[in-house]
């Protein structure tokens, strides 16, 4: 009886020293936690505090100038615009038509494995690479220049895995039961598709896009190596013309500059002028990208609501 | 062992070998399917009936590395419908199917039983709403739900969604249709609602239906047949089953003795 | 603005001319209310001179004059060209405004750390000069594709493209400025014009060349004291694309506008009068080089001004 | 004959083929992408090679490709590369578990929920606007506490890329450790373990491989980032060690000369694409590795 | 209901009610438990039997919205173990469990059996051998294994994966064992085996097993609780339950009337 209440402390005093370390560790996570998210929030507000006064509705209409106050990103963010509008063209529907094939009808061979760990190896090839891809191929061989239609291109590849993976997931999703009804009332396998498969996985799709262009925004190494980093105070040509076909390709043509690409620029001269200017374009760019996540974590997440399988 | 029947027959199973990958499901299986009337497919879990009722539509197709051997023919015409050179989409067109968990589409109700018919080429829009009204009575949901017929299937009871199935296989006049355990995710008053339009259906089309429930199968069917591990021990009319089976492992089966 | 016409000049070369030819496109956007598109890249003045010999711009930035591999190949191409002088630019030797060790360098102490020799193996103040601190020295200089670079070197070094290679080398004069300004143990040269504009954040090294410690000024650049490290810097025309209004109106805008802008953005103008010969000079198209493309240093406004009416 | 009931049926059929065939090609894109990149980055380099040869490339200390006298040793650059990448881990790794377990072992749901979506948030700041917290936030900031830290350095990206890098460490640690199944946890508390020891000496083991793949990732990633280092680390080819000096990576490289021109076909352009290649083969192990690695926490369980 | 026994008690369940969010599922639960007896706890599915047992762990406060009420007193201390005083992980090194389906870690086995006295702050490497030998003798796997003590658990089949989860119990020398349906993910002859194991370790342990199988219940226990619905409708020793029980509703139950 005794030995048992020796036992009986020792087990307690064991468990008090357990639970020490389990203390002492929950306060290092929630520390961890918690500076991260610190750390985090004294950058942005840094970057809030230095840019927040230029953020003036001039500093839209603008273009870039060497007076730092007179400066503004009026080709940057048109540039961006149109570069997102031919990276959108390439990358969504290639990554979303790779998508349904590697989910629907890729048998499980040799090519389809080959495909599938080489999506999952292209989304991690850095981005420079991309760059350099597009510096041989859309430059040099197709002869493109340094135009918008090599920045929209590269971009556009550079988030083709992510399309193609997020189409997948989201095509997974849908139970296999649904495809077979849809198959035991005659559909084909293109009907199935159109008329279920698709709709039912737009949600997580367009979550996907999203994800891919908030990130095509943000990336500037690629866009640097084709040559975007120079002096551009106009806009492209417009897309639209006064004559017959009413539409204009010529713009793809033209030099471009973007956002992030301003950006760096400013912060590369030495200037503090210049830097508070690189901080009102970093705060466009991050609301910019933060906006289009914050939208897919909400569409996900209402998507995932609607549609409980 | 091959099986007759006095009915008019609507398909024949001739000697059908199933496999998955190598392993063989089906072991040459014989049936007749007698015309508008319910045969009942009764047996243990995993004896092979879902797998022989989906090779009536050719479900298998949709996997790879499945294989059918035998016949399946459906007459009048007299064709073997398993043969490859059939395409398995027209198949499908004429046999219908219900599945075990009701499946509707995330469309609206109306969308729902519509389908067969869209994909099939049909745009008038009155002829539509016809078949779609007429097939929603034909499954009994029509009163339940009037006027809700634009509200999301999602919304249905699981009973009322699995009428909703049936009808939206009925809608394209298939002329057989197959049921898999189609009561099994319902509650006992929705079951009988089932049972009651499956046997009000049997005038109008063709019916197989498989369920481990063997009430149910004596309950509804004309014909029944026990298989047991991928063969078919015994058919018969279902009351000569049921009252005096002729092989010891059907009898032992119906009493509940195993299974 | 709205979507502008199809009027393009396109610029590039030498980050040295950069603030120059920005300055003046701007300012020729806004005289032509946007409807002439200039853009202005930075590929250092060798990189700018293999775009222009390929055709590719109307302009090409230089902070040297033209050389004979340059010469050649834009002659393979056919592309004429018109040599136009600028502004007067020197090169400014710098340090960090803490180090208060250096009054002063001779240009036998720069070569000795600039030479390839020297790499991995000059590392620390003391090694250039005994009383000098015992401190690591870090280097930053001009990207190998500028003009600077090949100016420096031969002045320097004496042979064009020879230097060491483990500094921090931009083509960008901005990314040089920021290393000095945040190393108190830097040592950097760049375009004057870039130290003008950042007087506070660095401290200027007089270099002594034989005749006493000399400080690059306005006026030291202007009367040619402060040497080897000044020289003149041009913009090249491709004669091809003068033709085009939009190019001609943006030289002649130019040269016109240039002894005020380059003032404003901190280097020396030429006299007036090398900016009329360079005005007539255009004007009549006048193609080829006036430095038979040897890379030279020392040279100086008045000979500038001589080969220019000897021409 | 077989009835048939859709007299479109052949042109039906053409059409799922030609759909088909449409899809595939869509598919193998991804394929020739990467042959094209192989392709690009290869032949380029090859170029490369016949002026330089493979044993001076690596084994060289030095790198001045464009100087009168150049020399091509591609160390200094890898050894920049890694230099940053390790400062990058160092912070990273130990942060993005910690936060990992906190997450997905101690913290309450909702706080999870709400913490989740600000991680991936946070993930998606651009890298452009990191290079700025570096040079102009972080390295101003340390130069108070190393007096004689030069303006560029190692040290500064280094520590921002891995701060850039947690988010996604720790959502990915995150996602694998929930993926272990509760009851082998309950296994676990039922002899009286403590959430720690749990967390330790079970979910993680049970996790390994997916931290593991995160992990790789994550370092991939470090390595192939490319704008913090080229606006903060310097453009110094520097054969170190010290994270207080400046150095170029094999990305800041690359970016460094498309700055300037890279006139098509001189040496100059080929050395970036052998850079490049380097890069490429370097991020290319480490997600191989890391995609085979997340395939095995698929089939554990 | 309180129910009175003979043997000398372990432990004593007084009055519990247990709820998930709002619902209760344990309804006023009494129950005692023998010490050395097996006590079996049998009843259909989702009447609450595992709910029940791991009260006995407090393995509910690992979730959120959980609520104990009344008493589990544990003896010879007679503490109330559900007692918010009382830290749950004392509670769990003294009364050890085995679930349902083996959940072995992904460690050795020999690292399985010894986690327990690690967690106890154990360090003597012989120590742990020698127990962990005994463990694995214990639960009738030395033989078996021995010699691939460091293989990886994963590596062995499922009974023996199972037996490994009560060598690892059994390592810490538990005073309670509770077995959550230990033989439902398992083939006959493993079950068997198993159950050997149970009644040879009640000379140590005393031991709660839930199970629906009530061949089981009648081969291995000493004493069963019938639950039906959160309440324990009859208990009494096993003998008495499986010839004679005294209410219509377990008398159902067990000769297979529903359930
Ligand atoms: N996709 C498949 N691949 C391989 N084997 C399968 C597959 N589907 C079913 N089987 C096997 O085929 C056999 C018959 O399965 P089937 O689903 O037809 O049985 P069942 O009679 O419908 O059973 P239940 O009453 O449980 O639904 C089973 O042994 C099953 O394990
Ligand atoms: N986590 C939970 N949250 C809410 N309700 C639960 C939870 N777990 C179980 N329940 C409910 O509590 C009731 C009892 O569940 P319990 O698992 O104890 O039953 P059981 O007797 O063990 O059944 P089985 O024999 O199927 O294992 C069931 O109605 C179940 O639906
Ligand atoms: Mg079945
Ligand atoms: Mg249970």
């Amino acid at each position: 009886m005794v030995k048992e209440m020796d036992e009986r402390e020792e087990i307690k005093r064991i468990i008090a020293q357990n639970r020490l370390r389990d203390k002492i560790f929950w306060i290092l996570g929630l520390l961890f936690t918690v500076v991260g998210f610190v750390v985090l929030f004294v950058l942005l507000l840094d970057l809030f505090m230095d840019g927040l006064p230029r953020l003036k509705w001039s500093f839209f209409v603008s273009y870039p100038s060497r007076f730092p106050e007179k400066a503004g990103i009026l080709s940057a963010w048109v540039g961006t615009a149109l570069l997102m509008v031919v990276t959108a063209l390439v990358a969504i529907p290639l990554g979303i038509a790779a998508g349904i094939y590697l989910e629907e009808y890729g048998r499980k061979n040799f090519i389809t494995h080959l495909i599938e760990i080489n999506m999952s190896n292209l989304a991690g090839v850095p981005s420079i690479i991309y760059g350099l891809l597009a510096l041989g191929l859309f430059v040099y061989f197709f002869r493109f220049g340094e135009s918008i239609l090599t920045g929209g291109l590269t971009l556009g590849l550079l988030i083709l895995p992510y399309v193609v993976i997020a189409t997948r997931e989201s095509i997974r999703s849908i139970p296999n039961s649904i495809r077979e009804a849809s198959y035991a009332l005659g559909s084909t396998k293109w009907q199935t598709i159109r008329h279920h498969v698709l709709p039912y996985s737009l949600g997580g799709i367009l979550t996907g896009i999203i994800i891919g262009l908030s990130r095509a925004i943000g990336e500037t190494a690629p866009i640097i190596t084709v040559g975007a980093l120079t002096f551009i105070a106009f806009l492209p040509s417009s897309p639209i013309s006064t004559s017959f076909p009413f539409l204009s390709f010529k713009w793809l043509f033209d030099p471009f500059t973007a956002m992030p690409v301003q950006m760096f620029n400013w912060i590369s001269r030495p200037q503090k002028e210049f830097h508070l200017n690189a901080a009102a374009c970093g705060i466009v760019l991050l609301i910019m990208t933060l906006l289009m996540n914050g939208l897919a974590i909400y569409l996900r997440y209402r998507f995932r609501k609607r549609i409980r399988w | 062992m091959e099986w007759t029947i006095q009915d008019e027959l609507k398909a024949e199973v001739r000697n059908l070998n199933f496999y998955y990958d190598q392993v063989q499901v089906l072991k040459n299986v014989n049936l007749p399917i007698a015309k508008n009337r319910i045969t009942a497919l009764i047996g243990p879990s995993g004896c092979g009936k879902t797998t022989y009722l989906r090779c009536f539509n050719r479900m298998h197709d949709l996997y790879p590395n499945t294989r059918y051997e035998g016949e399946i023919i459906l007459y009048p015409e007299g064709v073997n419908i398993l043969s490859p050179k059939i395409d398995p989409i027209e198949v499908r067109m004429r046999i219908g199917m219900v599945f075990q968990k009701p499946n509707p589409f995330p469309k609206t109700i109306y969308e729902n039983v519509a389908y067969g018919l869209r994909i099939r080429g049909e745009k008038r829009k009155n002829l539509i709403d016809e078949k779609v009204e007429k097939a929603l009575r034909q499954a009994a949901l029509w009163d339940e739900i009037q006027g809700r017929v634009y509200d999301l299937a999602f919304n249905l009871s699981g009973g009322q969604q699995q009428r909703l199935c049936i009808a939206r296989a009925l809608a394209t006049d298939p002329e057989i249709l197959l049921f898999d355990e189609p009561t099994s995710a319902l509650d006992p008053a929705a079951t009988s609602k089932i049972e009651e339009l499956i046997m009000e259906l049997k005038k109008e089309v063709t019916i197989v239906i498989v369920t481990h429930n063997m009430q149910q199968a004596a309950r509804v069917s004309d014909y029944t047949a026990f298989m047991y591990c991928g063969e078919i021990i015994e058919f018969d009319r279902t009351e000569k089953i049921f009252t005096q089976p002729s092989k010891k492992l059907t009898e032992d089966y119906i009493t509940g003795r195993f299974g | 603005g709205s979507f502008a016409q199809e009027k393009i000049v396109r610029i590039d070369g030498s980050s040295t001319v950069y603030p120059i030819t920005e300055a003046v496109a701007e300012e020729f956007q806004k005289f032509k209310k946007g409807s002439v598109r200039v853009t202005v890249g930075i590929s250092g003045t060798g990189g700018g001179f293999k775009k222009f010999c390929r055709g590719e711009t109307d302009i090409s930035n230089a902070s040297r004059p033209i050389v004979k591999k340059e010469i050649e190949a834009c002659k393979q191409a056919g592309v004429e060209y018109i040599e136009l002088p600028v502004a007067y630019d020197g090169m400014a030797v710098v340090v960090n405004p803490k180090n208060n060790w250096v009054s002063y360098m001779t240009v036998a102490q720069l070569k000795m750390i600039w030479e390839p020799e020297a790499q991995g193996k000059i590392k620390r103040w003391n090694q250039v000069n005994p009383n000098w601190p015992n401190y690591p020295l870090n280097l930053y200089g001009a990207g190998v594709d500028s003009g600077t670079f090949d100016y420096f070197t031969e002045a320097i070094v004496g042979k064009a493209r020879a230097s060491r290679g483990d500094y921090t080398a931009s083509e960008d004069d901005n990314v040089l400025v920021q290393g000095v300004a945040g190393d108190p143990y830097a040592l950097g040269y760049f375009g004057y014009a870039y130290y003008a504009e950042n007087k506070d954040k660095l401290k200027i090294v007089p270099i002594d060349n034989g005749k006493g410690p000399v400080a690059p000024s306005e006026k030291t650049i202007m009367d040619g004291t402060y040497q080897p490290l000044s020289r003149p810097i041009f913009i090249y025309v491709n004669k091809k694309s003068a033709e085009r209004p939009e190019v001609r109106e943006f030289v002649e805008f130019y040269l016109r506008n240039a002894s005020r802008l380059v003032k404003q953005v901190k280097y020396i103008p030429l006299p007036e009068k090398a900016y009329k010969l360079a005005e007539e000079r255009f004007a009549k198209r006048k193609t080829g080089t006036v430095f038979g493309g040897e890379p030279k240093t020392g040279i100086k406004v008045e000979d500038l001004l001589r080969l220019e009416e000897r021409k | 004959m077989f009835r048939s009931m859709n007299p479109k049926t052949e042109r039906t059929k053409i059409k799922e083929k030609v759909i088909e065939g449409a899809l595939l090609l869509s598919a193998l894109s991804s394929v020739f992408i990467t042959l094209s990149i192989v392709f690009i980055l290869f032949y380029e380099a090859i170029g490369f090679f016949k002026y330089v040869s493979l044993i001076e490339f690596i084994t060289g200390t030095s790198w001045t490709p464009l100087f009168a006298k150049p020399t091509y040793g591609i160390l200094p650059l890898v050894c920049g590369t890694l230099l940053v990448t390790v400062i990058a881990i160092i912070v990273s790794l130990p942060v993005g578990l910690v936060v990992a377990v906190f997450l997905s072992e101690y913290a309450p749901p909702k706080v999870r929920d709400v913490a989740k979506p600000i991680l991936e948030l946070l993930a998606a700041v651009p890298t452009v606007v990191y290079g700025y917290f570096a040079l102009l936030f972080l390295t101003p900031l340390l130069q108070r506490i190393i007096p004689n830290l030069s303006s560029f350095n190692a040290l500064s990206p280094g520590i921002i890329m891995g701060i850039m890098i947690i988010p996604y460490v720790s959502s990915m640690c995150e996602d694998s450790m929930r993926a272990v199944p509760m009851h082998i946890r309950e296994g676990s508390y039922a002899t009286g373990a403590t959430k720690f020891q749990t967390a330790f000496k079970v979910v993680i083991p049970s996790a390994f491989s997916g931290i593991a793949a995160a992990f790789l990732i994550g370092i991939s990633r470090a390595i192939g980032e490319t704008m913090v280092v080229a606006i903060a680390a310097g453009m110094m080819p520097n054969l170190t060690f010290n994270p207080l000096e400046p150095v170029q990576t094999l990305t800041a490289y690359i970016v460094g000369v498309s700055i300037g021109d890279v006139p098509h076909g001189t040496l100059e352009y080929r050395s970036i694409f052998a850079a490049g290649v380097t890069l490429f083969v370097m991020t290319l192990i480490l997600n191989i590795v890391g995609f085979l690695l997340k395939r095995r926490i698929r089939e554990v369980y």
